[in-house]
């Protein structure tokens, strides 16, 4: 298999999974534009997974499908960061979440935009408009809470003590990763750093939230180390194709 | 007729404007139960949308394949959609989206009865679309000519989704009927449990729907209850049987004098039972709606607050 | 299969599912004593489950183990009543199903000792034991949480506004119930009725509780007409089966 | 020695007692050093119970069988049993339920780290029962001869279930690995996650753990935590071997001189990261735990409400 392959499924990993936690807002949202908008940005991502797993199948070569990347596979061989698998909690951790995500997603999809890998490249253009409004969306949301009431407040500096640690993992690399940054097929995450701080310290200080003490990382997802929470996302998104393998919906 | 209009009463002319199929619009003068009436009938359309995104809603964490999910996912934020465009047509009326969702909460309003019934199986996803779905858009076509334009114009919106609804419903249920037997059984299942509700989906029997004649009169109904109920069921049967289905009432037997199918009564006790709120997810649909309003409180406040907070520099700045 | 199968099944189904919903307290209790006392109702049900799931499968005859049954069913498949498979919600939502439950169950299980079928009856005679005393526990938290505080009072007349609908299906009998009462295996509902009914009243007094009007009764789960509920249960409970079915564990 | 103790200060009465291996009673006098070095091993025990029903309450509703479901339920529920046996034994000391309860909320109090550790599959089941178990045992073996007259009695009970606790985990080991391909490689999957993380469990090594000594000396420990460390590998290896798994950890090996394994090195910037609150679960236990009681408040409340209601009655009665 490609060497691709596996960065290429974590992030089709990282993508359903986060859509698949959007998608649990599905008609419980705060208000109905909201609604809509996360359903919104779960399909884009959800899209954006299926592209991503497309891709991996075929650099597998091993014949699986799409399906069979996102449905038969257990929690210890999934690759997503243990961000996005965070459960929603209340709508600030939903968004302290996405924005994290948002933030190295659109700063990582400019880098692969501009990569030598012609299919990541066009997968990563198509994305990056959705990934832009995404960023623009989340970051909005966290200024409305940081600056909106004390109960929003409370509830946003809440979630961010929770969440924050695990915004780390996204820009530490693993062995493939390093590996992939070396041979030049991934952009290098120290290069993507300055440009996520800034609008990191850009947002917050519109929110008029002090900047967080920089908590220790919380890594292993992306090495298939998880939190307890994927194995239940994953016990509903496989339970059909796990009760009925092989067949067609 | 403009001229002849000026000798008319409002009442006269607004009942001639109707009759010519001229559409009435917000600022048209409407007689007061004209407005009531449709505030109601839009705002009951609107919470259905609301109240429907949960049996569907219900199973797109356990979609079978990504194309389904994503589908599906879609499906739901239509619903989310449509009930947008309702809202704001009923708003054109004089009422506001807060104090609709408040008669929704409370129970005043009402909203279509059959989102009252689980969803248990994928299949349901099927019949939700092809059966529900269908029976939808039976009630909704006529009214993209009903008399009142906004109404109309969100109609014609509603419908070509709702269309598009309707055939990938059809859809899983085709490939559940072409499937595995394990997933006809399922399409079988789900359509035994669906198709009764399906049609009470259109309301009482004429006999017993009073307001029938009014809403017709005003043309924001074009059918009376039978006649779709009728009409859906001429055309499901077909359907059923080319999917191999069989539907669950043994007294449907095509009628070659009436040139339609005769079909059973309806258990209108059930229909009753789950319009009164005791249908077995009436409690939780309900409660989901209050839920999330509640919830989602804090939320809107914070947007508010910060959006005056804004403005309040904005004008500072200026 | 005998004509007993369906019923055995159905009361497999029952205790399995309550002894499901009772173990997700486990470890979340509001109290140390009470943890403990909910893992005990919930393994004495999963023992009297294992014990019909075997007995139904031996009457079943096609070589299905009590797994097999339990792990490999969908949820149109089961039995149970809606009751049993409602959320835990709050303590007094979970200690109101568990009382209506128990105080059938009791009943139930003092017909089934007398009845002719040996094997339901020893089933039936060794959890009467336990049955006793889940009855006990339940009918005084009741007491406690009516003649309690203002707000456990709210809470339990919350549970009983939500949960009370449920209970008609206990004694409404399904036509393989009627059949059974009839062929005289199975107790007759009518006959029990005045010992619950009895019992609720005693309880709800020294509650201090008005017996709330009786509500319109939701059916449905005896007959594989669930609630949505349900199919989230089974997600979890079976996932491990059906990802890797036939195994042993 | 009765005749002697007269002319002995206490802490030397006491201290003789002990060099006796004659229990302390909680009515004894002892040195409040002594009472709160206790307070505070036995209730970071019992803590440790409470905190430790989590991971493995974490598979509960997915067990593969019936019968796996029972016994990993009714090991739990044991847990629990042995937090109630530890607070009351630490309660002899002059403490309460309800502080210490406050302190593990506050995180004033530890609990074992290792139950910040996740169990992401059922291997996890067999690893906890087995390592997690096992070194726990060896850890309190030895503290059913503690000088405490209550916790000593009260670790007689734990230890006694706690080792049928590990042949359960054992014997999850076991049936996988004589499973299936893919049973086999759970089981290696998580031992690969859980062995260094157990090694960590009998804490820093000798040289960094400037208590041992004055804990030796009291006997309410009776091993350092390197001999214990050294035992525990010198137990688990051969196991393994029997099971047909590879410890993770290349270093592993057998010492002919030593007549024990050398094994590499612990990961201490690991161990004293996970203590200081940094581990993957630390956070979500924790929060377990206070959600439990916060949300558990009101049941208290009402049951004491009720007991005293009935109690002013019965006086009135009488």
């Amino acid at each position: 298999a490609s060497p691709l392959f596996p960065f290429v499924l974590q992030l089709a990993d990282t993508s359903l999974i986060l859509a698949h936690r959007l998608s649990e807002w599905c008609g419980h949202g705060p208000v109905l534009e909201q609604d809509l908008a996360l359903a919104n940005i779960s399909l884009d991502l959800l899209g954006e997974a299926r592209s991503y797993y497309q891709y991996a199948a075929e650099l597998e070569g091993k014949g699986r499908t799409e399906d069979d990347l996102a449905y038969l596979r257990s929690a210890v061989e999934y690759r997503n960061p243990l961000l996005v698998e965070q459960p929603n909690g209340d709508f600030a951790h939903t968004i302290v979440r996405q924005f994290l995500f948002d933030n190295f997603h659109y700063q990582l999809l400019k880098g692969l935009k501009d990569g030598p890998d012609a299919r990541l490249a066009s997968i990563a253009e198509k994305s990056l408009k959705e990934a832009a409004y995404h960023l623009k969306w989340s970051s909005e949301w966290i200024i409305r809470l940081g600056d909106g009431t004390d109960e929003s407040r409370k509830r946003l500096d809440k979630a961010i003590a929770t969440l924050w640690r695990f915004a780390g993992e996204l820009t530490t690399p693993t062995a493939t990763e390093s590996q992939l940054q070396e041979l030049g097929l991934v952009p290098d995450y120290v290069a993507l750093w300055p440009a996520i701080q800034a609008h990191t310290a850009h947002v917050l200080a519109e929110a008029t939230v002090p900047e967080p003490p920089a908590p220790v990382a919380q890594l292993g997802g992306k090495t298939g180390r998880h939190s307890e929470h994927l194995g239940y996302l994953l016990a509903e998104l496989q339970y059909l194709q796990r009760t009925y393998p092989g067949l067609t919906w | 007729m403009e001229t002849l209009a000026q000798d008319l009463s409002p009442e006269e002319q607004f009942q001639a404007r109707i009759d010519a199929d001229i559409r009435i619009e917000p600022k048209d003068w409407m007689p007061e139960a004209y407005r009531k009436t449709l505030i109601r009938q839009i705002s009951q359309h609107a919470h259905s949308e609301l109240v429907g995104m949960l049996p569907e809603g219900n199973w797109i964490t356990r979609a079978p394949s990504l194309k389904r999910k994503s589908i599906l996912l879609a499906k739901v934020q239509d619903e989310a959609g449509h009930g947008l465009y309702l809202y704001s047509a009923a708003e054109t009326l004089g009422t506001s989206r807060d104090q609709m969702l408040a008669d929704l909460h409370s129970g005043k309003a009402k909203y279509s009865s059959i989102f009252n019934y689980p969803t248990l199986s994928w299949a349901d996803m099927g019949c939700v679309g092809w059966l529900v779905d269908g029976a939808a858009i039976l009630n909704q076509v006529p009214l993209c000519r009903t008399s009142y334009g906004p109404y109309a114009r969100a109609m014609v919106r509603v419908c070509k989704e709702e269309s598009f609804h309707q055939r990938q419903g059809f859809e899983i249920m085709q490939t559940l009927c072409e499937g595995a037997p394990v997933q006809k059984e399922m399409a079988q299942e789900a359509l035994n449990r669906w198709w009764w509700p399906t049609l009470m989906m259109f309301g009482p029997k004429d006999s017993e729907s009073p307001n029938t004649a009014q809403s017709m009169n005003w043309r924001i109904k074009r059918f009376t209850n039978d006649e779709l109920r009728q009409k859906f069921v001429d055309m499901m049967v077909p359907q059923a049987e080319f999917l191999g289905l069989t539907v669950p009432d043994p007294a449907v037997k095509w009628n070659e004098a009436r040139q339609a199918y005769d079909f059973g009564e309806v258990n209108w006790e059930e229909f009753w039972n789950v319009v009164k709120g005791n249908g077995l997810c009436n409690h939780e649909r309900l409660q989901a709606r209050v839920q999330a309003h509640e919830e989602g409180a804090w939320v809107r406040e914070a947007a508010l607050a910060h959006a005056a907070k804004r403005k309040a520099r904005e004008a500072v700045a200026v």
